[in-house]
């Protein structure tokens, strides 16, 4: 008779409530047409909201960390505080997806996505690499599908090809350089690969290189990011802003993570890799911004740059780097969230891929969804009465007490370059008046979408909040950065 | 005492500005009688503040009023306070007298202009401004009256301001007076550090404890603003143009008042200037050069207001060479009486203008006297004391400053007695041109023809200014009396001792030369009248001399030219190309940076692959090598 | 003791598997081998685990190794399905000409 | 020193499994390519065997040569014609640089292995009979790695609605193409 | 409190008019009802203040960010009052003339005005570091949209360029920000110490020289002013660029005391060239635009000159003329605006002789361009004079400077008078163009009023921008 593990089904609730909403919303594909939709996003919707809920339980109780299963996983504030991100946010997307131009498949897409969600709830738990690359993948293989779910778009097939492939090289990537680092330890787990004495073991090098690819793939830094605009741009919108909301929160807590508390010891070479990282992400992704015309596309560049400014956080690996990577989350989440909301609404209403031509005079025509996408432009280029002005002031401040000054420079040039198209979105969207162009929609109300606009108005409470509100969030990121073993 | 100082000071402000919140409610007399009543009670004001002091012991006559703080800063204060005293006394009665009489005498010459209200909210403004620059107590107050009072000039000249050249006049003059302005504040910011005071009588006392340095450079920072203020050489070009103003203009500001400033705070911050001497004769050098200058060019001059704008700054030469050799009384006399006998002959010329119809080229005119008489009988006044002919109030003032140069002794109080006696001659013989083209000979045809149609010799607000002033051009010299009788210089000499005194001898002797020679001006005037020839017969001098020895050619060169030119310069070649560009530049070199980076992002499957392996194999490479 | 070669062989061979792999998905344009060359360097990235997992008489990479097969028959999987749905779409079995998305 | 039996085992099965790698990557027809990974699962399966690792190398061949494999050449049959496309192409300087990329990756990870050789390579740990017996395999499955496995379920399911969800859609559109 | 409120207003008024569906007029009218009110605010705070004291009050602190040392601090000193009510008045002006002319879109056009009022005075406010970056940037987003959406045919170039480089100033000046709140534990300006890190100053300087401008950081001036709204223009050359003398006088110099001392020379040479390119251009520029505009990048080297003479005649003097050219700007690009309104261009060419017929306004301009010109006597005269004298301390060189200044002042000035006023009419100039109209006079001559005013009793603001501590914390 082998012995039960005890299993710590608090630390696993935030999945599980996820998992049961993705069983409900694959059972509802045998409901009537209508029926199916509003379960199954109702299901969906419950399951991101409990997940919150429950990680805000889970938070509440793990002031110190707790190493669960055989070190496979670890219940503490730091995941907990993604989970709640991870939950809002998915919250919100199924919000943002719920009035989609999808005739079937509604089970599906829902299911998937609670999957996903409860994949990446897990994936930040993670305390070993076996159950990194699991989690990984879980949450990988249900975007893949949801990137190409909206399967008459040739592009977003072709966006699904192109992540599935890429994907599946940066993980096998990953997945060889967990190999080495266990080669060399003989550990899996993080705090016991930190324990082993492997200092100066080539493996354990070669496999930290490579693990750290594996995961700048996920977060999409440069120059691990060229699948990110396309995939961006050719996924349903909605997806879209998950992959750039859920997938980079996640991927960044296990990252700062697994650097933490796996390799301390290698610290000087990894900070200063991830500090690279961090430029080249800063520089590529603002200077492909610039000469974008698609919106989404050019949301994808910033997000490679927003990368790029989280990184520098990890780079200063510190508490106050910690602090300032888990805050700086937030408000971004919110915006790119909400910002590709919007553009889910413009989409729908011109049932069209939104353009910067496309946006002309929206502004003036949808004065709501105008302010709200105006708002996280401003926010994303770190302008004050955002969250993403403290977001980048945390982030320089973490990187400059570690001595950073350059990146810290680099990421004000950067933020100056990135003015060029934030900006240009909101001169497109109130300094072009709709008339002067063809593109425009024939005026008319568009479609009454009141999720989205929840959704949206979620986005904008987030995003101005964090800035009003930065206390609070500051002490949550410190005590969830208390997790980790600086 | 001090009331009345503040009366005067402030009741033409105060018309200024009811004529200025009138606006159109008010017909263009009343404001006219607003402007002209304020002024006269300014003069009685004055009158008060002059007979209080009159009043005083030989001592006191100085009194300071302050009525509030007006800059402070850290320790530095500058109040604002007016100083009674001999000779702000004296300036007050000079400025709102002779000033009273020409916003009298601009009722009747502007009668009928289209803006006419604005004309009086201006000299209102003027006469205070000036009478702000003699009473200020300090520097500074000072210079914010010297400022003004260039305002009003500017806004006065270029009062027909559909003129172009009116315009262009009023700028030239508001510019130059601006690097006076300039030149002068300098001067009182080393005041301000070296003494830490801009009062007068604070700055006197501190005199002695600045080096030679710092006191001759206030004393040129302060020259400069009297050059300019005065039209001296070399910032004089200014006058002349500033003709193209109303002749009650001309006669008031550009003759009997604003350009004498200069040698009012010549005289006032003497203690200054006696520091330092070599400053003090440059000043009387200018004069003197700008005494000879003008007199000659005047002699080429067609237009009647031009000749006398030129005999104008020849005079303000003499009160320099006055100043300068440190004979201020009688430099103050000679403003005085210049002051009477310039704004009368302005004044009769501006009736001469205004009977033609505007017409000022003398060449046009002729024969005058029979149809103006009394104007004849006015100028021929002023231009006999103009000339320094004996009993005209000119001759009492004129013949002391060369007097005084000679008394001086020295090179140079020699060569300033020659310049004098040449300007003398050089007087008389530019003024009686003037007099034998206007008035003598046969009537021109446009006298003619205007004998029936004209003003005739305007109305009675005209009349009496003149008539009061050709009195006053008359005896108005009658105050001082060489080694008889000399209670002007004496209550002048109460603030500020004079350097040099001519003894009764030189006095005279000198005053029998210059008598002579300015006669025989007169008399090439008239031989050269009489033969239609002009004085200078030198085709080529005189070429020179029309053009005013090419001043303002020089200056365009120099100064105008150079600044636009540099300004364009900028402007194409830095500003727009450079500046402005390079933003646009480095804005579409980053987008096509950006571009590029586009391209690399080919859509193509495998060379994404290819970047990360390539990634991965640069991190493995670094990360084992370092290690 | 180990009969055999060392793990060390073991290891060589996984690596000239992960780069034969590597090769595949960078130089062939039909989805389906690049597919399959993902498949071989998961399958090389395994080998290497289990190597390790004998030379440290360590089961856990064992295990790794067991979960890796699933997740790797998962991608087939769903690429599979892809390529199936990109083939009813009637497009071109070509990952140079899926470029649709670029800049 | 070893059993010269499994070291020629070792060899074939390593020239076999690199053989057939070779041959995956290099195949015209995908057909051919998932026949050589057949064989290339199978010669892994060995060397699995080799390492002491039997159930994994009954599970590679089973699971993996035996059903996935199987359901891929289903693909490819059913695609037919159209799952051809041309070996490599593209521009040369791509072919180049992959070819440069892969054997730096490759080059680095044998210099690492050379590097951490002659410490702990040559001196492999002793290991029971069980190692890597099915029992072994399910208990630390059930237990140290409850999680793994049941992650690992969940992924398959995933896959599951995943060719459903790709695989299944659009019957209509395709029967008016 | 009273700052509080004097924060809060502004803010809240812009809410309140961006959500009323109001009906246009009514939009404006109840804009210019806060703005007014803000302006009694600020009449009623400035009662309350102690100006024989001059150092900081009227201030509330509440915590912010704790764990970093940020807050909500903010106050008065006597200089900032100063500059708040300078602010407050001529942002009602401004106000006034959006409502005049009827902007459309009114309900975004006046929030969007009032919203930067109370960044504007949130900045002049500020006794945090972090607090004064972020009133500093918040400046922007209603601008780059006021510009861009009301402005002039190039207004989109014109925002986007202004935007981006002032932008780029500030996030250096993040940097710094960052840098020396992280060294010194605590963003808070009162509590924080100095500094002799000459490269954390630099960040501030040329985001401060980006702002003013100083020469050669004033690429986005030229085409800012031209195409911005007039009163948009007016604020941003008369309030906005002031921040940037906060900016020095608030944080550069009283943080950094041994670098702002070391680099005072550099920056007074520039301040310098500034002086007299800004003059020159202004001289040659050929619309009045471009000579308002380079004008005012001339008048904000004077004053950094005079906040750089480091002493208090320069700094009282800086403050004074800071004051004093607010108004002043103000009201000539108002003008300017109302000129623009009849005759549709500000080209010089096209313009001149309106002053027959047109009394009120050939007298409004007149005397704005005397007092522009800092005619002696006037309020800008004293305040130049003071800035002339202060910096003779760092070299008679300097004032030297200042006094060319003054000369090429008068050339400008005249030229623009002129240009309006004088001579015959320009072609743009039709007799059906009116007179200033009741509305316009009562916008400009409170401006006008107030300048003279100032003129008759500068020592008003000169004798109590600072106190004696705080001019201590301001000489090195």
């Amino acid at each position: 008779m082998i012995d039960t593990p005890t299993v710590d089904w608090l630390a696993l609730s935030p999945t599980i409530a996820l998992l049961a909403a993705a069983g409900v919303a694959l059972l509802s594909a045998l409901l009537a047409g209508w029926m199916r939709k509003s379960v199954a996003g109702i299901a969906a919707l419950l399951g991101f909201v409990g997940a919150a809920v429950c990680a805000g339980v889970v938070f509440d109780e793990s002031s110190t960390p707790e190493v669960l299963l055989e070190g496979t996983m670890v219940r503490d504030q730091l995941a907990a505080l993604a989970q709640l991100v991870l939950g809002v946010t998915g919250a919100v997307v199924v919000l943002a997806s719920w009035s989609e131009r999808r005739r079937e498949n509604h089970a599906e897409y829902y299911a998937l996505l609670a999957t996903a969600g409860a994949g990446m709830v897990f994936f930040v738990g993670a305390d070993n690499l076996m159950t990194l690359f699991l989690g990984l993948e879980w949450f990988s293989l249900c975007l893949y599908i949801l990137v190409a779910i909206d399967s008459e778009r040739e592009t977003s097939l072709e966006a699904g090809l192109k992540y599935l492939i890429v994907g599946g090289f940066g993980s096998s990537v990953l997945l060889f350089g967990s190999a080495l680092v266990y080669g060399a330890t003989s550990e899996l787990s993080f705090p016991a690969i930190a324990a082993a004495d492997a200092s100066n073991d080539a493996f354990l090098y070669a496999g930290l290189a490579m693990i750290l690819a594996g995961l700048a793939f996920k977060v999409s830094a440069a120059p691990f990011h060229m699948w990110t605009p396309d995939v961006y741009q050719g996924s349903p919108t909605s997806i879209t802003g998950f992959m750039a909301a859920a997938t980079k929160t996640a991927a960044f807590v296990v990252t700062l993570r697994v650097l933490v508390t796996a390799f301390p010891a290698q610290e000087d070479l990894w900070t200063v890799t991830v500090a690279v990282l961090a430029a080249i992400s800063l520089v590529w992704g603002n200077l492909g911004a610039l000469a974008q015309r698609d919106l989404k596309r050019i949301l994808a560049y910033s997000s490679i740059s927003h990368a790029g400014f989280m990184l520098m956080a990890i780079a200063a690996f510190s508490d106050r780097g910690a602090e300032a990577l888990l805050y700086y989350l937030i408000p971004y989440s919110a915006m790119s969230v909400g910002a590709f909301a919007v553009v889910a609404a413009r989409e729908r209403e011109l049932n069209a891929p939104v353009t910067l031509d496309s946006l002309a005079g929206m502004g003036w025509e949808r004065p709501y969804y105008g302010v709200a996408l105006w708002i996280f432009m401003l926010g994303m280029a770190g302008f004050p009465l955002t969250g993403g002005m403290f977001g980048k002031l945390f982030v320089f401040s973490a990187a400059y007490d570690a001595g950073d000054w350059w990146l810290v420079l680099l990421g004000v040039a950067a933020t100056a370059v990135s003015l060029g198209y934030y900006l240009n979105v909101v001169r497109w969207l109130y300094m072009r008046s709709g008339a002067e162009l063809r593109l425009a929609p024939a005026g008319g109300s568009p479609p009454r979408d009141p999720a989205l606009g929840i959704a949206i108005s979620a986005s904008v409470v987030v995003t101005v909040g964090s800035f009003f509100v930065v206390q609070p969030i500051l002490d949550v990121a410190s005590d969830a950065a208390g997790s980790l073993p600086f | 005492m001090i009331a009345g100082a503040w009366v005067c000071l402030l009741s033409p402000l105060a018309g200024a500005v009811a004529i200025t919140l009138a606006g159109g409610r008010i017909s263009r007399r009343t404001a006219g009688w607003i402007s002209t009543l304020t002024t006269f009670v300014a003069f009685g004001g004055a009158l008060i503040a002059f007979f209080g002091l009159w009043g005083e012991g030989h001592g006191d006559r100085e009194h300071i009023s302050t009525a509030y703080t007006w800059l402070e800063s850290g320790d530095f204060e500058v109040e604002f306070q007016i100083l009674v005293d001999t000779l702000s006394s004296t300036m007050m009665l000079i400025v709102s007298g002779v000033g009273g009489l020409i916003v009298w005498y601009s009722m009747g010459y502007l009668a009928g202009d289209d803006e006419e209200r604005r004309y009086f909210a201006y000299m209102s403004l003027f006469v205070f401004s000036m009478l702000l620059l003699v009473q200020a107590g300090n520097f500074l107050l000072l210079l914010a009256g010297w400022g003004l009072v260039g305002l009003a000039s500017y806004l006065l000249i270029g009062f027909w301001h559909h003129k172009p050249e009116a315009v262009a006049a009023a700028k030239k003059a508001f510019v130059m007076n601006a690097i006076g302005d300039a030149t002068l504040a300098l001067g009182l910011v080393l005041l301000v550090w070296e003494t830490g005071t801009l009062e007068y009588l604070g700055v006197f006392e501190d005199l002695d404890s600045l080096s030679t340095t710092t006191v001759n450079l206030v004393a040129v920072g302060l020259l400069g603003g009297a050059v300019a203020k005065s039209a001296q050489i070399p910032l004089h070009t200014w006058l002349p143009d500033a003709m193209e103003g109303p002749t009650p203009v001309s006669a008031l500001i550009h003759a009997a008042t604003m350009v004498t400033a200069g040698v009012y705070l010549l005289v006032r911050a003497s203690p200054v200037f006696e520091a330092a001497p070599d400053v003090q004769h440059l000043a009387a050098i200018l004069g003197a050069i700008t005494l000879l200058v003008a007199g000659v060019v005047a002699l080429v001059q067609w237009d009647i207001k031009r000749v006398i704008a030129y005999s104008t700054m020849s005079q303000i030469g003499y009160m320099f060479v006055a100043a300068g050799i440190g004979a201020y009384g009688y430099a103050l006399f000679h403003l005085m009486t210049h002051a009477f006998f310039k704004a009368l002959l302005f004044m009769s010329a501006g009736v001469v203008i205004h009977h033609l119809g505007g017409e000022q080229d003398i060449r046009r005119m002729g024969g005058l006297r029979s149809v103006m008489p009394r104007t004849h009988l006015a100028f021929l006044v002023g231009g006999l004391s103009l000339a320094g002919i004996p009993i005209f109030a000119g001759f009492w003032s004129k013949d002391g400053i060369v007097a005084a140069a000679f008394a001086s002794g020295d090179t140079l109080g020699y060569t300033l007695w020659v310049a004098g006696l040449v300007g003398a001659l050089l007087t008389g013989a530019y003024t009686f041109r003037l007099y034998f083209t206007v008035f003598r000979g046969e009537p021109s045809e446009l006298v003619t023809a205007q004998a029936h149609e004209g003003h005739g010799e305007g109305p009675l607000s005209m009349l009496i200014p003149v008539g009061v002033l050709s009195v006053l051009a008359t005896i108005g010299g009658l105050v001082v009396i060489p080694g008889v009788w000399e209670p002007f210089l004496h209550w002048i000499d109460e603030t500020a001792e004079p350097l040099v005194m001519a003894s009764v001898a030189e006095d005279y002797g000198t005053s029998a030369i210059a008598v002579t020679l300015a006669l025989i001006g007169a008399g090439l005037a008239h031989r050269a009248f009489r033969s239609q020839r002009q004085v200078i017969t030198n085709p080529r001098i005189w070429h020179v001399l029309e053009h005013k020895l090419y001043f303002d050619e020089l200056y365009d060169a120099l100064f105008y030219r150079p600044s636009a030119s540099v300004s364009n310069a900028l402007r194409r070649n830095i500003e727009e190309p450079v500046v402005e560009r390079s933003l646009d530049e480095i804005g579409s070199g980053t987008i096509q940076v950006g571009g590029e980076v586009g391209r690399v992002q080919s859509g193509l499957l495998r060379t994404y692959a290819v970047a990360i392996a390539f990634s991965v194999a640069v991190l493995v490479v670094v990360f084992v090598a370092v290690r | 003791m180990m009969d055999g070669p060392d793990v060390g062989w073991y290891l060589i061979v996984a690596a000239i598997l992960f780069g034969i792999g590597a090769l595949g998905v960078m130089l062939r344009r039909s989805p389906l081998i690049v597919l399959l060359s993902l498949e071989i360097m998961l399958n090389a990235a395994n080998l290497t685990l289990i190597a390790f997992a004998r030379q440290q008489g360590d089961l856990d990479g064992q295990i790794f190794a067991l979960a890796v097969m699933a997740v790797a028959a998962a991608e087939v999987a769903i690429g599979l399905g892809l390529i199936v749905a990109m083939a009813r779409r009637r497009m071109l079995l070509d990952v140079d000409q899926a470029s649709a998305l670029r800049g | 020193m070893g059993n010269v039996l499994v070291w020629i085992t070792w060899f074939l099965a390593a020239a076999a499994c690199l053989g057939t790698g070779v041959a995956v990557v290099s195949m015209t027809n995908p057909f051919y390519s998932a026949l050589s990974l057949i064989g290339n699962l199978a010669s892994l399966a060995v060397l699995f065997l080799l390492l002491s690792a039997e159930f994994l190398a009954a599970a590679q061949v089973l699971v993996y040569a035996g059903a996935v494999m199987v359901m891929f050449l289903f693909v490819v049959a059913y695609l037919g014609g159209r799952a051809d496309a041309p070996w490599a192409g593209g521009p040369p300087l791509l072919r180049a640089a992959a070819v440069v990329a892969a054997v730096a990756l490759l080059v680095e990870i044998v210099v690492v292995l050379g590097l951490a050789w002659g410490d702990d390579l040559t001196d492999p740990a002793e290991v029971s009979d069980s190692f890597g017996s099915p029992a072994e395999i399910g208990e630390a499955f059930l237990t140290d790695h409850l999680l793994a496995f049941e992650i690992t379920s969940i992924v398959l399911l995933v896959a599951a609605i995943g060719g459903v969800v790709l695989g299944t859609t659009r019957e209509k559109e395709e029967e008016v193409a | 409190m009273w700052t509080t409120a004097l924060l809060l207003l502004p803010l809240a008024g812009a809410l309140v008019v961006a959500i009323l569906p109001l009906p246009r007029e009514s939009t404006a009218g109840l804009a210019f009802l806060v703005a007014l009110g803000e302006v009694a605010l600020w009449i009623a705070a400035a009662g309350r203040f102690d100006f024989d004291d001059g150092g900081l009050q009227l201030g509330t602190t509440r915590e912010w960010v704790e764990s970093l040392g940020i807050s909500y601090s903010v106050g008065f000193y006597g200089f900032s009052l100063w500059l708040a009510g300078a602010t407050v008045i001529v942002f009602a002006a401004a106000i006034g003339y959006g409502m005049w002319v009827g902007r459309d879109r009114s309900r975004a056009y006046h929030a969007l005005m009032l919203f930067l009022l109370g960044a504007v005075v949130a900045t002049f406010a500020a006794q945090d570091l972090l607090l004064f970056y972020v009133s500093f940037e918040a400046m922007l987003i209603p601008l780059y949209v006021l510009v861009g959406v009301w402005g002039g045919e190039r207004r989109q170039a014109a925002t986007v360029t202004f935007v981006i480089y002032t932008m780029a100033g500030s996030l250096l000046m993040l940097a710094s920000v960052v840098a020396f709140g992280v060294t010194q534990g605590t963003f808070s300006l009162t509590e924080s110490g100095t500094s002799d890190n000459v490269w954390i100053f630099l960040g501030f300087a040329i985001a401060f020289a980006v702002k003013a401008p100083l020469f050669p950081f004033h690429g986005w001036l030229p085409l800012a002013y031209r195409e911005a709204p007039v009163e948009v223009a007016a604020v941003l050359s008369a309030i906005v660029s002031k921040t940037a003398i906060y900016g020095f006088l608030r944080i550069g110099i009283p943080k950094f005391p041994e670098p702002a001392d070391d680099l005072s020379g550099l920056i007074l040479v520039l301040a310098c060239a500034g002086l007299v390119y800004g003059s020159l251009l202004a001289f040659r520029a050929p619309d009045l635009r471009g000579v308002i505009a380079y004008s005012s990048m001339a008048q904000m080297s004077l004053i950094t000159i005079g906040v750089f003479a480091f002493d208090d005649l320069g700094l009282d003097g800086a403050v004074l003329q800071s004051v004093a050219h607010a108004f002043v700007s103000a009201s000539m690009f108002l003008l300017v605006g109302m000129v623009e309104r009849r005759c549709g261009t500000s080209d010089i060419d096209a313009l001149g002789g309106m002053a027959r017929g047109r009394p009120s306004l050939a007298t409004v301009v007149l005397v704005a361009g005397m007092i522009a010109l800092a005619v002696p006597g006037s309020a800008t005269f004293a305040g130049e004079f003071l800035i002339m004298a202060g910096a003779y301390q760092q070299g008679w060189g300097y004032s030297v400077v200042v006094a060319l200044g003054i000369v090429l002042a008068a050339m400008y000035t005249l030229r623009v008078i002129s240009a309006i006023l004088h001579v015959k009419p320009g072609r743009a100039v039709r007799d059906e163009a009116l007179d200033l109209r009741p509305g316009e006079l009562a916008l400009v001559l409170p401006l006008l009023l107030l300048l003279l005013g100032l003129s008759v009793w500068p020592a008003l603001v000169s004798e109590s921008a600072f106190a004696a501590s705080t001019l201590a914390e301001l000489l090195p």
